[in-house]
């Protein structure tokens, strides 16, 4: 028994046995909730090397699993965002009905995005990909008006993404007789030109639906603001990060490798781009804050979708980087309305004012996120952002970099949006009573937005991870010359003279901001 | 060896023949010898099974004749396949059924068991025999037996059910003699493979009517589309665990008789390509019929005739890869279909009208019923790590091997439809609030442990498919390999 | 000859006996027709050489069968009740 | 037995049948009264069983029964007609009686519920 | 419309059928050359070990006996399904529907009558493997015998025990001869009996037992059939 294994089967064991402890005590309950998330999680940090594959043989097919650098990357995405929100998730479930319910999907959904971050067969990815998509449709449903609609809308693009994906992967089984990605990966020069355009088209449709790519989206908004905060952190900060994992090795292996992927890695850019853009102005118009973040997720996964569509090594890095970020500061947000939800019961700007001194540290779990998702120094989402201004130029994409920065502009209206129209402006006696949320919800959000602070600080911690995956796909090593290159990463890379000045300008912005209350 | 295969019949019959007498003796008799039999057949047919995966078929020849002069029974890996898991979905019935409805006083249920473990009889019997005259026989005793299980409860509109579903029935079995007949006045024998090696010699405008009679006649068993207007109704009339039988033994007989014909009898080049012409007419037909329905019970009518149309195309493959996955599909299917019944009819236990609205909330008061519904829909529908994934999967590299990339799309397609409408149900069940005049009513405890042995299934295939995939394999490899079953059956001395 | 127009004969009137049955209003003559219809049928098949068939046909398709059918007719209705809508709708307006 | 009559015979017979069973299939699907569907689905298998007794004729055959005496004057059984569809139709004969029979069950449970034998009326199901 | 549709469609089905029919041929031999039709071996296995006269007999008993048994199991069912369909309540059971109020002509002629036709039944059915008829026969003529009674008598009533029984009984018969050859010669209703000589009657082995035994079934079974469509007086709207 290898120790991916035992991952898995903890994983699972954990889910069942968590949904039944409900029947005896609410406390065993959450105890071996947070354990089948952290026990599996710590396991896989501490005992899964690079390299290690495990197989197993199931109906005449054999599975096999294994880490490289590249799926380390997104299963730190996946686990520590998953970590946390599983401490969250505790607090904010505390009362709820069917804890049973949400745990035992959360855990599976954590399971199987792992589980497809280490297959190593189309047949294992498939079945981890399904079983993602219902534990995450269970939880989109899990509560709401208008599930029957949301709900259904979120399973049929699903649906058609999956099935799409299956026909490319029963065709690629036809033509290779094998179900491993790795041969996929090297009979795919040797297809006919047609199949070499038709199976990353079928996959992308599958990606990009986990995506939120632009024809794509149509149900990210509903079902991202439909489902339980606490799920949403990681529905969109990792959930979505599936896709674009999925895209990054589609378009690496397979477009990339062809004449004809020029055109596709412009499309892809271009949806990209609107979806930035579209996104942006959709999440504006928003007054509630669960909807607003959800098409700022779709406005974002555009950016991430840019960058890796772009397909240059500053790109890579660049949507790369940004998935990450992502992960965090969306996924703070989230945890940040999943709070005030708890403590006031609605999430409407227009209703909910002035909670700044209510609740401090969700206050300041807010504004490290919206200042890294507003793009602003010295947090994280201002060196990926750059980085992807720098690639689009870098390749010529002039037209692009102007779109990507309308949308990030426009973003700041939402920004402003959501710290104001919570936290700051008139207090009113209304919510006079409400406290800060829980320690098991704060603790998260404010680890979180240290973290933030941390990686926008010293964005090297992740980019040398983010580099050896890029190794792994083929790439060359963009650790020496690229950096060097790079204004910003040469700065901030490698030395940290300027720190103390953008501390500056943070803490008068902080002021500024405190004094407007 | 424990028995023959002609016990499958015998038994029954004999049991069938001595109810009446027992009843006499003491009244829940009747609802026991059932089971009893239906336990010792599941033995009997595992132990052949077992027997026969390891020795080769067996071929019981019947009042002392050799083939092609007496009838005779093969019991092979295909054939004994599906006899098994008819007879473990016909006990799991019967005890699913032992209380079901209590006011079910001695006599009716003196009648509901006689004609359920005939049903049973009837559909081992199509799948056994080796003459087509005594399929006939076998297809009318399951018939009558179904008629009278439609029209089973005195609702007003069970009898009209199962009125159109005798009319169809007798066009059929016209059908059926006419098609018989012609291959008799041409060949000169019932036997099967007799016939099968004959083909050859007949006339092919012949060849091809009587092949559209049969077709059309079992068309009308297995709910091919023209021809399956009495489905659904006779699904939502009849008792909930009737339906189930119907799904999953019935229709499974039925199919079987037409790819009998197909594969093993006739040597008609497009007849390949014909199934799948009509599988996907069915399967199209039937979904986007499925997704209207407001009834629950019709809607998992119009469900099965759409998986009956899909494991048509399946076995339109021709190929060994597709009977297996045809082989999966309807293995699935049955247990899939049987747990979506059984659970089904206690979700609406207590309505008239059964409609789908009926089910919100029921989650509340039936969660383990409502847990099971809803693993059986997602089973049905495909989605991993459950049984329907398994198939799907082996489906569709069937079709990518078969270079059928138009049926993989439209398949794939209709798939979505499927589970729109299944996952609307299940929303209901768990996401709406319950209607006021609704009752739920507790499922009982046999009832519970059929139900739960079916979802365990499930799990089972769907974390270990090998489990049947071996015998699976064999099947296929059996039912494709045609020369080898003429050999079998004539080679007798 | 003689043989040539008693068999024509018969199948005329099989032929007439069954158009007769179905179009007939009165269930009853119409089931009257379907017994006679089995009794040309008897005398066929022992001109056919099949006495067993033939002895079988007379007594389940002229006695047993014609017997139910009228038992089931007195026990509903006698005559075919073709009225169409438009006909009731007709006979409302008067 | 004259030649012209069985040369009538070769068309008639068949043809008879057909016609039978065709018009008992109108019957069966046009009319609107639940007897008259019964009725028309036992004039096809009338049709049905002439057609299937007509297949084991031979011309000049005598019935397959070993009278007394029968060897001795014929030698031997190729002047017998063909058994086995005679043997069919017996079963067939019996099998249609059983399922008019139901059938004509459900007629009377029907018109106990409806009243009315017209299927116009009956039709509670999509049919 | 739905006429034309239904007269084109038959019009379809009719020539095929005819065309297929003319195709076989009327009254000369129409199998395919080179095949050897069972129907010579049937006949010929029919006088040598079988010793029956009635060639139809030993196909509908011995040859294919399984049809026959599957065929009994029809009727069977039948008056089953029968029973279930027009299944009532005990106090719903109405009374039985009168014919015509016989005349005493009628009511002696039956009685005298019956007798003679139960044992018409019966020579049919013993007789079933020498001459024309069988158990089919004979229980069918049995069971008219008893419509005439049930007719002409409105108080005659059959006891529905006494005609399960006996149909129960006969048919344990039938299928425990076919596991008793199944026992004695390895297969189902093989023979175990000594064939004795053609056209006595105590000949062919176990055919006269079973076509017996399904002479005793069908009769039951059809009087049973009878009995119960007789008791539905339908509640009629005037």
């Amino acid at each position: 028994m290898e120790m991916i294994h035992i991952i898995f089967l903890v994983f699972l064991g954990g889910a069942v046995l968590t949904y039944f402890a409900g029947k005896i005590s609410k406390v065993l309950q959450d105890i071996l909730f947070l354990l089948s998330v952290l026990v599996p999680a710590s396991l896989f940090f501490t005992y899964v090397k690079i390299a290690d594959s495990v197989t197993l043989p199931l109906g005449g097919i054999k599975l096999s699993w294994g880490l490289n650098h590249f799926s380390w990357l997104f299963s730190l995405i996946v686990l520590g965002l998953g970590s946390m929100a599983a401490i969250y998730a505790v607090g904010y479930m505390k009362g709820r009905e069917r804890k049973g319910y949400f745990y035992f999907n959360f855990i599976l959904s954590i399971m199987a995005m792992m589980g497809i971050l280490l297959s190593l067969d189309l047949i294992s990815f498939f079945i981890f990909w399904e079983i993602m998509t219902w534990s995450s449709y269970l939880m989109t449903v899990y509560s709401g008006n208008d599930i029957q609609r949301i709900g259904i809308k979120y399973f049929v693009f699903s649906a058609i993404g999956a099935y799409a994906m299956l026909m490319a992967i029963v065709m690629v089984h036809h033509m290779t007789g094998s179900f491993m990605i790795g041969s996929m990966i090297n009979f795919y020069p040797n297809m006919s030109l047609s199949m070499q355009i038709w199976i990353p088209v079928l996959f992308l449709m599958a990606l990009g639906v986990k995506a939120a790519m632009m024809p794509l989206h149509v149900w990210a908004p509903d079902a991202y603001s439909n489902a339980p905060m606490a799920y949403t952190a990681v529905f969109s900060g990792a959930l979505s990060k599936m896709g674009v994992y999925g895209m990054v090795i589609v378009l690496v292996t397979m477009i990339n490798q062809i004449p004809q992927g020029v055109w596709f890695r412009e499309v892809i850019a271009w949806l990209g781009g609107i979806t930035a853009v579209l996104g942006t102005l959709w999440a504006i118009k928003q007054d509630d804050a669960k909807k607003l973040l959800a098409y700022s997720s779709v406005a974002q996964l555009g950016y991430i979708i840019t960058g890796i569509a772009i397909g240059t090594e500053l790109g890579m890095l660049a949507g790369l980087f940004l998935a990450v970020m992502h992960a965090l500061f969306k996924g703070t947000l989230f945890m940040v309305t999943g709070a005030v939800e708890k403590q006031t019961g609605t999430t409407n700007f227009t209703e909910v004012t002035g909670l700044i001194r209510k609740m401090p540290w969700t206050f300041f779990a807010a504004l490290f996120a919206i200042i890294a998702l507003a793009g602003i120094p010295p947090l994280g989402g201002f060196v990926g952002k750059w980085m992807l201004y720098e690639a689009l130029i870098t390749s010529n994409h002039y037209l692009l970099v102007i779109v990507i920065f309308f949308s990030s502009t426009a973003a700041f209206l939402y920004c402003y949006k959501f710290l104001f129209g919570f936290f700051l402006g008139q207090e009113e006696k209304e919510w006079a009573h409400v406290k800060e949320a829980p320690a098991t919800m704060v603790v998260p959000m404010v680890l979180m937005a240290v973290m933030m602070f941390v990686l926008g600080t010293f964005p090297g911690i992740i980019l040398k991870p983010i580099n050896s995956g890029l190794v792994d796909l083929g790439y060359i090593d963009t650790f020496k010359h690229l950096w060097n290159s790079s204004v910003i990463l040469n700065v901030w890379g490698d030395n940290v003279i300027l720190q103390p000045i953008l501390y500056y300008i943070i803490a008068i912005f902080v002021f500024f901001v405190v004094f407007l209350t | 060896m424990v028995g023959t295969p002609v016990l499958f019949i015998a038994i029954p019959l004999m049991a069938a023949f001595l109810m009446p007498l027992l009843g006499m003796i003491w009244k829940e008799l009747v609802r026991i010898v059932p089971g009893l039999v239906l336990t010792y057949l599941l033995i009997l047919a595992i132990n052949l099974l077992d027997h026969v995966l390891v020795h080769g078929p067996i071929i019981e020849v019947i009042a002392g004749w050799v083939p092609p002069i007496g009838i005779n029974l093969v019991f092979n890996a295909f054939s004994g396949f599906l006899v098994t898991l008819m007879i473990f979905l016909g006990l799991l019935v019967w005890a699913y059924s032992y209380r079901f409805k209590r006011n079910v006083d001695y006599e009716p249920a003196l009648k509901y068991f006689l004609m359920l473990m005939m049903l049973i009889t009837g559909s081992v019997g199509i799948v056994l025999t080796g003459d087509i005259f005594n399929m006939f026989v076998f297809i009318e005793i399951t018939s009558i037996s179904a008629y009278g299980l439609t029209a089973f409860y005195k609702g007003r509109n069970s009898a009209e059910a199962s009125f159109k579903y005798v009319m169809m029935g007798s066009i059929a079995s016209t059908f059926l003699l006419l098609a018989i007949m012609i291959i008799y006045s041409q060949l000169g024998t019932l036997n099967m493979a007799d016939i099968a090696r004959k083909i050859h010699l007949m006339n092919p405008t012949l060849k091809i009517v009587s092949y559209i009679f049969f077709v059309t006649a079992l068309g009308i068993e297995a709910e091919i589309f023209p021809l399956n207007g009495w489905a659904p109704d006779a699904y939502a009339e009849a008792p909930g665990p009737v339906g189930a039988a119907f799904a999953g033994i019935v229709v499974k007989a039925a199919v079987y008789a037409i790819i009998r014909y197909t594969y093993t009898i006739f040597d008609l080049s497009g007849s390949f390509n014909f199934l799948i012409l009509i599988g996907m007419i069915t399967l199209i037909i039937a979904e986007t019929a499925a997704i209207r329905q407001e009834k629950l019970k019709r809607m998992l009518a119009y469900s099965s005739i759409g998986q009956m149309g899909l494991v048509l195309v399946a076995f339109g493959f021709g190929t060994k890869e597709g009977v297996f996955a045809a082989l999966f599909l309807m293995l699935n299917h049955a247990i899939t279909k049987s747990l979506l019944f059984f659970s089904g009819s206690y979700l609406v236990y207590n309505s008239t009208e059964k409609n789908i609205t009926e089910v919100n909330g029921m989650s509340k008061y039936l969660p383990i019923t409502s847990l099971l519904f809803a693993i059986g829909a997602f089973a049905i529908v495909g989605l991993p790590p459950f049984a329907g994934f398994w198939s799907k999967l082996s489906v569709m590299t069937a079709a990518a091997d078969s270079n059928m990339i138009l049926i993989m799309v439209l398949v794939l397609m209709v798939s979505v439809i499927e589970l729109v409408y299944y996952l609307r149900v299940v929303n209901r069940i768990y996401f709406f609030k319950k209607e006021e005049n609704t009752q739920p009513q507790k499922p009982t405890v046999n009832a519970l442990v059929v139900m739960l042995i079916l979802g365990a299934a499930i799990l089972l295939i769907g974390f270990y498919p090998d489990a049947v995939t071996g015998i699976l394999h064999k099947a296929s490899a059996t039912l494709v390999d045609k020369g080898q079953y003429i050999h079998n059956v004539l080679s007798l001395k | 000859m003689i043989y040539f127009i008693l068999i024509a004969i018969l199948f005329l009137l099989m032929i007439a006996s069954s158009v007769y049955a179905v179009i007939q209003k009165d269930l009853l003559y119409a089931v009257m027709a379907t017994g006679i219809i089995s009794l040309i049928l008897s005398i066929l098949y022992f001109l056919l050489q099949a006495p067993d068939v033939a002895l079988t046909e007379a007594a389940i398709g002229v006695a047993l069968t014609t017997i139910i059918f009228v038992i089931t007719i007195r026990n509903t209705v006698r005559m075919e009740d073709e009225s169409d809508k438009k006909e009731k709708f007709k006979s409302a307006v008067k | 037995m004259d030649s012209t009559y069985f040369h009538f015979l070769d068309y008639a017979v068949y043809g008879t049948a057909v016609l039978v069973m065709l018009i008992g299939f109108y019957g069966a699907m046009v009319k609107k009264s639940l007897l008259k569907i019964v009725i028309g689905l036992s004039v096809i298998d009338s049709g049905l069983n002439l057609l299937i007794v007509a297949i084991g004729y031979y011309k000049g055959g005598t019935a397959p029964i070993f009278s007394p005496g029968f060897l001795e004057h014929f030698k031997s059984v190729s002047k017998m007609v063909d058994p086995v569809p005679q043997a069919l139709v017996l079963t067939a004969i019996v099998i249609g009686f059983g399922v008019t029979a139901v059938a004509l069950a459900l007629v009377i449970r029907l018109y106990r519920h409806h009243g009315t034998l017209n299927i116009d009326e009956i039709k509670n199901l999509k049919w | 419309m739905k006429k034309l549709l239904v007269i084109f469609l038959l019009a379809t089905l009719g020539y095929y059928t005819a065309v297929t029919f003319f195709d076989i041929g009327f009254g000369q031999p129409h199998f395919v050359k080179g095949v050897s039709p069972v129907k010579d071996i049937y006949l010929a296995k029919t006088q040598s070990p079988l010793t029956v006269s009635n060639a139809v007999t030993s196909i509908v008993v011995n040859f294919r006996g399984f049809d026959t048994l599957g065929e009994v199991t029809v009727l069977f069912l039948a008056v089953t399904v029968l029973g279930s369909v027009l299944y009532k309540n005990r106090h719903e059971v109405g009374k039985r529907s009168v014919f015509f109020s016989a005349s005493s002509i009628v009511t002696s002629g039956s009685k005298l009558l019956f007798p003679a036709i139960i044992l018409l039944g019966a020579y049919v059915f013993i007789h079933g493997h020498l001459s024309p008829g069988g158990g089919f026969q004979g229980g069918v003529i049995i069971a008219t015998g008893f419509l005439l009674m049930l007719l002409a008598y409105e108080n005659y009533s059959v006891s529905h025990t006494a005609l399960s029984v006996v149909e129960s009984l006969a048919g344990i018969t039938f299928a425990g001869v076919g596991l008793l050859g199944f026992m004695h010669g390895g297969t189902f209703l093989q023979n175990f009996l000594p064939t004795g000589v053609m056209n006595n009657l105590f000949s062919g082995g176990i055919i006269p037992i079973i076509y017996i035994a399904v002479g005793f079934k069908v009769g039951a079974e059809l009087t049973g059939v009878i009995y119960t469509v007789l008791h539905e007086k339908g509640e009629s709207n005037g």
